[in-house]
């Protein structure tokens, strides 16, 4: 009841931050306001039991997101042109679905109804059997690299083509290296002495935390993807604060290609050895003589080629953007 | 290890794993090579598939070794491999015919990206054809859509840029969307398994959250298929869009958007259509005429031959849902001929397109003018292909149109007015391609350009061969008509 | 002991809580931003301090406690040098302290500079 | 009960934070109000950690103090930046910005 | 109580459609996407509430604790999926954006539009 309470609390803040990016003319403000918004959405996730959606929505709102949305912004005009009011058919239309979706709402499970049907079926034998067939103790870990492991590398091969696309319009990649580093201005806060001297001190740390994420995701929440975040989330800091020629001097922009398409790669690769050790598509079960061991093996190797993708395009995309003038 | 058994994997796993390989290429020719070859490949891979499906019925697959529900499902029957025959056909044609076009469209260093994006769009919509689950429907459409994207954005025109735009907000809008019906009717059922879901609904197909959800699943899809009148981003961005892609999104994209519709319609909301099929059909039917009709003569007054072409894509998506509409076996059977018969001629006539612009620098009709004097070769195949897509007999478009009519003709006493409209609607199309013919015939040729000029030999060949396929389906269309036949039988099958 | 433990715990925990509850006041209710930063991070600096030790005191000698001090120590660090960047920031791009005397003629003259 | 004495306060002080977010009036207000709000969604982690006794949960609080702190740091080098960028289009040198 | 229990879908439904809002209505691209981000997370937000269950607690097993009821991990793996298509599809309509800024000089949907028409 009282999570109820605290939800509920959470979720009209949340509502308030919507409407305020919504209204906020300047495109700065509501940067910030969805920052808010997504630090709200997290709360809500992790006290509707959510964890690992949780950590994932701070690693992207609240990091990457921004700093992308920044980076963006640096390079256009800072302010929305004056609106000419509400655009009467929009609202119309909105206001219809939202009536729709309210209306629809009196016939669904109340928030945690334990006899939603939700609840029974797939969701159950998950729970049941997880501890038998694979042995990890986080079921969505579980769920997420190998009963839906079609669907996770489905998700590592959207990242990459986003890559593909940041990389193909804004340059980066083999044939087209990021522009900026030739001229004198890639030098980020490196003047700033407190910053750089703070971040000297966290980045190692958290770069520790990434891995502890990316190899303890079968126990607690965290997995492949949520590493590769906070790893960039480490690198971005350390770009931020030492300039872009010193970050790309650690990871070349050749680096972040090949990590960029190898994860993925990789991920591809575990499902064929399934096909060439006599099973299916992605199954793991072959992969070593005992199933259990071999579910571990390709979960493992998937999650570290999310990771690796997930880390080689984020960056790669953050560069490319910070990249122009 | 057999490999034929793993088919339904190999036809995803080959295309999307050869992307990132692409992207660290150097050179654009080395990608374009490789591309090619893996869409070579993969259309190889459709017709393994669909030969394995014409003898042993539908194919199952189960990911992981994981049993369906709780693991993911691949389920190819005849309309899926319909589907995949188109997407991989049309991107080999687009490739193979292309690559000059695309030479001269995308520069050198950025081609690999490219080539990369154009085989994780060939993964994505293929993933989608032989999808069994509904979300992984919705990670396989946001695959494809953001490779789509990609290429659309690489026109060299700064529209494909807005368009491009427009097209992602659009896109993203309908996905999620079906996303949200996913969602409602996991919340109900508990299931994200084609199949399961159907049997599962049965019981509670009246309760207001699965209507909701139908609902949003119909626009969401409706959206991304650019079905009238949520057609708005698509005459942009297959106009602005580099002409070989072009030739490929037209053959396939929307087709696959409207596969997965029908899908859901009719297999998993059977028992609801079931007991509202008078209501769905009254729904659908004005809604789809509608379209056909301002389309097509949209499309008349159209000043740039991209545009009409796109404009007429969307009257023959309109033919589409009137057929599906009709939840009748004649109209479904229609329906899917159709989407074969239009991928043909659309395929034959934008390939044309891309060659004319390739030779005239431009796609607007006034820069056309004359063309076909100097490219006789293509532009007698321009004819053939406006012939099909008209539906002139002997025609692979002929056969689609007496299936619509005969289907139309069978629904009810409305029936002749409904062949009324398919056959005004028909006339409008020969005026859009008429005129276009008429002007490149016998229009004057833009001063200092009045030289014989045709595209190269190989690419000629192509155009001919596509000419060709849309006769050659015409006079012998027993294998569409093998691979609707299973595949209405299946989307039927838990309908009567 | 356990009781003394408990209540201590219990103790810093409103007593952080209050701090956070005045910091966040302060954010409110102070006149300029200058004044606002200088409310909400010293008691965001000492806020967390109190209610992480409290927590630490209920969870006792443990991995817990770890996990705890180190959260602690990056809220110690990171937490002033976000204040300072963002004054940095602030004045960098011209925003002015409202540093009024009380015979200047207009007061409200610094007020809320954007210059952004 | 003590946990949701500290909960509760917390809330308010989110609620409170996000007025300022959403008041303004300068920019630099609503950095400072995210900034506010993710040492706040640290705490509140910790405390509903404890209270649902899921003490392992903690890396999620962890996760968020070390986010924030880069999300700070970018509007930093945002500024930092707008502003080399300010006066490269007025003609002056670039870096003489540290006082 | 029951109605209560209510309050996550209403929630869902009005993000949806302020989010929904500022895509259609909107003009200035950013805000636009900042929209599509709304809206997506207004979709998070509901499938994971379908994940809740009553005194349940999350899918994450520990040593040393006997818990019985689980929340559904079902959904937090398919809004996990989700969550990375939503930054893909934000990065790289973000920098279809910067593009349009650099040809057009502006990224208010109707100036763009009106440069269109003239050419």
């Amino acid at each position: 009841m009282t999570t109820m309470l605290i939800g509920i609390f959470l979720l009209s803040l949340l509502v308030v931050t919507a409407f305020a990016i919504v209204r906020a003319t300047e495109l700065f403000s509501a940067v910030m306001l969805s920052g808010i918004f997504s630090l709200l959405m997290a709360l809500n996730f992790f006290i509707l039991d959510a964890a690992d959606v949780a950590l994932t929505e701070a690693a992207v709102g609240g990091g990457v997101a921004t700093v992308l949305l920044l980076a963006a912004l640096k390079l256009t005009p800072p302010a929305e042109a004056p609106s000419r009011g509400l655009s009467g058919l929009s609202v119309v239309v909105v206001a219809v679905t939202t009536l729709l979706m309210i209306y629809a709402s009196f016939g669904q499970p109340s928030l945690g109804d334990p006899d939603a049907p939700a609840h029974g079926h797939v969701a159950s034998w998950y729970i049941e059997h997880t501890p038998e067939l694979i042995d990890i103790p986080n079921t969505v870990t579980a769920v997420l690299g190998s009963y839906r492991a079609y669907d996770t590398l489905g998700e590592a091969f959207v990242v990459l083509t986003a890559g593909i696309g940041v990389m193909f319009l804004l340059g980066g990649g083999r044939g087209k290296p990021f522009s900026r580093l030739q001229t004198g201005t890639a030098e980020g806060l490196s003047q700033h002495l407190i910053p750089k001297v703070v971040a000297r001190i966290l980045i190692p740390f958290i770069l520790l935390f990434a891995l502890f994420i990316q190899f303890h995701g079968e126990y607690s929440p965290g997995g492949g993807f949520q590493a590769g975040a906070l790893f960039v989330a480490a690198m971005i800091l350390f770009t931020l604060v030492r300039g872009e020629r010193r970050a790309l001097a650690v990871i070349t922009p050749r680096a972040l290609l090949l990590m960029s398409a190898g994860g993925a790669f990789l991920y591809g690769l575990v499902g064929l050895a399934g096909i060439a050790t006599g099973g299916q598509f992605l199954e793991y079960n072959t992969l070593a003589s005992d199933p259990i061991a071999g579910q571990h093996l390709g979960i493992i190797l998937i999650e570290f080629g999310v990771g690796v993708t997930v880390t080689g395009v984020l960056l790669s995309i953050f560069h490319a953007f910070i990249a122009r003038d | 290890m057999n490999l034929a058994e793993h088919l339904p994997a190999l036809q995803v796993a080959l295309p999307l794993l050869t992307a990132p390989l692409v992207i660290l290429l150097r050179a654009g020719f080395l990608a374009w090579f490789s591309a090619f070859l893996a869409s070579l490949f993969s259309f190889a891979l459709s017709v393994q598939l669909t030969i394995a499906v014409l003898q042993g019925g539908t194919l199952e697959y189960w990911i992981g070794g994981w049993e369906p529900p709780y693991g993911i499902s691949m389920v190819v029957d005849g309309f899926s491999a319909l589907v995949l025959l188109l997407i991989t056909g049309a991107s080999t044609l687009a490739l193979a015919g292309g690559r000059l076009s695309l030479r001269r469209d995308i520069d050198n260093r950025r081609a690999p990206m490219f080539y990369g994006a154009w085989l994780i769009a060939v993964a994505g919509l293929c993933g989608i054809a032989v999808a069994g689950d509904a979300f992984n429907v919705f990670v396989f459409m946001e695959i494809s859509s953001l490779a789509t994207y990609i290429l659309v954005a690489a026109g060299r025109d700064r529209r494909a840029l807005s368009a491009v735009f427009k097209y992602i907000m659009i896109g993203t809008i309908g996905a999620t969307f079906y996303l949200i019906g996913v969602g409602f009717i996991y919340m109900m059922t508990g299931t994200l398994n084609f199949a399961d879901m159907a049997v599962r609904l049965e019981d509670d197909m009246d309760t207001r959250p699965i209507v909701i959800a139908a609902g949003f699943i119909t626009i969401g899809l409706a959206l991304k298929a650019a079905i009238f009148p949520l057609h708005i981003w698509l005459p942009r961005a297959y106009t602005y869009a580099p002409d070989a892609v072009t030739v490929f999104m037209a053959a396939c994209s929307t087709k696959v958007a409207l596969y997965i519709l029908m899908r859901f319609n009719y297999e998993v909301f059977h028992g609801n259509l079931l007991g509202h099929s008078e209501l769905f059909t009254a729904f659908v039917i004005p809604l789809a005429l509608t379209g056909i009709l301002v389309a097509s003569a949209i499309a008349m007054f159209q000043g740039n031959l991209k545009k009409v072409l796109a404009f007429s894509s969307i009257a023959q998506i309109g033919y589409i849902t009137l057929a599906a509409g009709l939840t009748s076996e004649a109209g479904l059977m229609a329906a899917l001929l159709h989407m074969f018969n239009h991928a043909l001629a659309k395929g034959g006539l934008f390939l044309c397109a891309m060659a004319f612009v390739f030779t005239a620098g431009s796609s607007a009709l006034s820069q056309l003018q004359g063309i076909g004097r100097r490219m006789p070769w293509t532009m007698a195949a321009f004819v053939v292909a406006a012939m099909s897509l008209i539906g002139v007999p002997g025609t692979a478009g002929f056969i689609s149109k007496w299936y619509l009519i005969v289907a139309v003709m069978e629904w009810n006493t409305w029936g002749p007015a409904l062949v009324a409209a398919i056959v005004i609607s028909s006339l409008m199309a020969v005026v859009y391609l008429g005129r276009f013919i008429e002007l490149a015939y016998f229009g004057e040729p833009p001063a200092g350009n009045a030289g014989l000029l045709e595209v190269s030999i190989p690419l000629r060949c192509l155009i001919w061969a596509t000419a060709l396929l849309n006769i050659g389906f015409g006079l012998f269309p027993q294998l569409p008509l093998a691979l609707a036949t299973d595949g209405t039988a299946r989307l039927l099958g838990g309908l009567y | 002991m356990s009781l003394v433990l408990d209540l201590l715990s219990g103790l810093l925990i409103v007593v952080g809580a209050l701090f956070v509850l005045s910091g966040g006041i302060g954010a409110l209710r102070m006149p300029d931003f200058y004044t606002r930063v200088h409310g909400s991070s010293l008691t965001d600096s000492l806020g967390p301090v109190l209610i992480l030790v409290g927590l630490m005191l209920e969870a006792g000698a443990s991995l817990v406690s770890v996990k705890l001090a180190a959260i602690l120590l990056f809220l110690m660090i990171t937490s002033p040098t976000a204040s300072y960047a963002l004054c940095h920031a602030a004045l960098q791009s011209g925003l002015k302290p409202r540093a009024t005397k009380l015979n200047t003629s207009s007061p409200a003259s610094g007020e809320e500079q954007k210059l952004q | 009960m003590i946990l949701l004495v500290g909960a509760v306060a917390i809330l308010v002080t989110m609620a409170l934070a996000l007025t300022r977010a959403v008041l303004g009036p300068s920019v630099y207000d609503r950095v400072l109000a995210v900034n506010m709000f993710g040492t706040k969604t640290v705490l509140l982690i910790a405390i509903t950690a404890f209270a649902m006794d899921r003490t392992d949960f903690l890396d999620l609080a962890l996760a968020y103090a070390l986010i924030n702190f880069i999300g700070v740091m970018a509007v930093l080098w945002f500024v930092h930046e707008s502003d080399l960028r300010e006066r490269r289009k007025r003609g002056e040198e670039p870096g003489g910005s540290q006082q | 109580m029951e109605i209560l229990g209510l309050f996550n879908y209403w929630a869902f439904a009005v993000l949806l459609m302020v989010g929904l809002y500022a895509l259609i209505s909107k003009q200035n691209l950013v805000k636009k996407i900042m929209g599509l981000t709304i809206f997506q997370s207004a979709v998070f937000l509901f499938f994971i509430t379908t994940s809740k269950l009553e005194g349940g607690t999350a899918p994450i097993l520990q040593a040393g604790k006997d818990w019985t009821i689980f929340s559904n991990p079902l959904p937090q793996v398919l809004i996990l999926t989700a969550i990375v298509v939503g930054i893909s599809v934000t990065a790289l309509a973000l920098a279809v954006v910067v593009r349009i800024n650099e040809e057009y000089g502006t990224i208010e949907d109707d100036e763009i539009l009106a440069k269109d028409r003239e050419a």
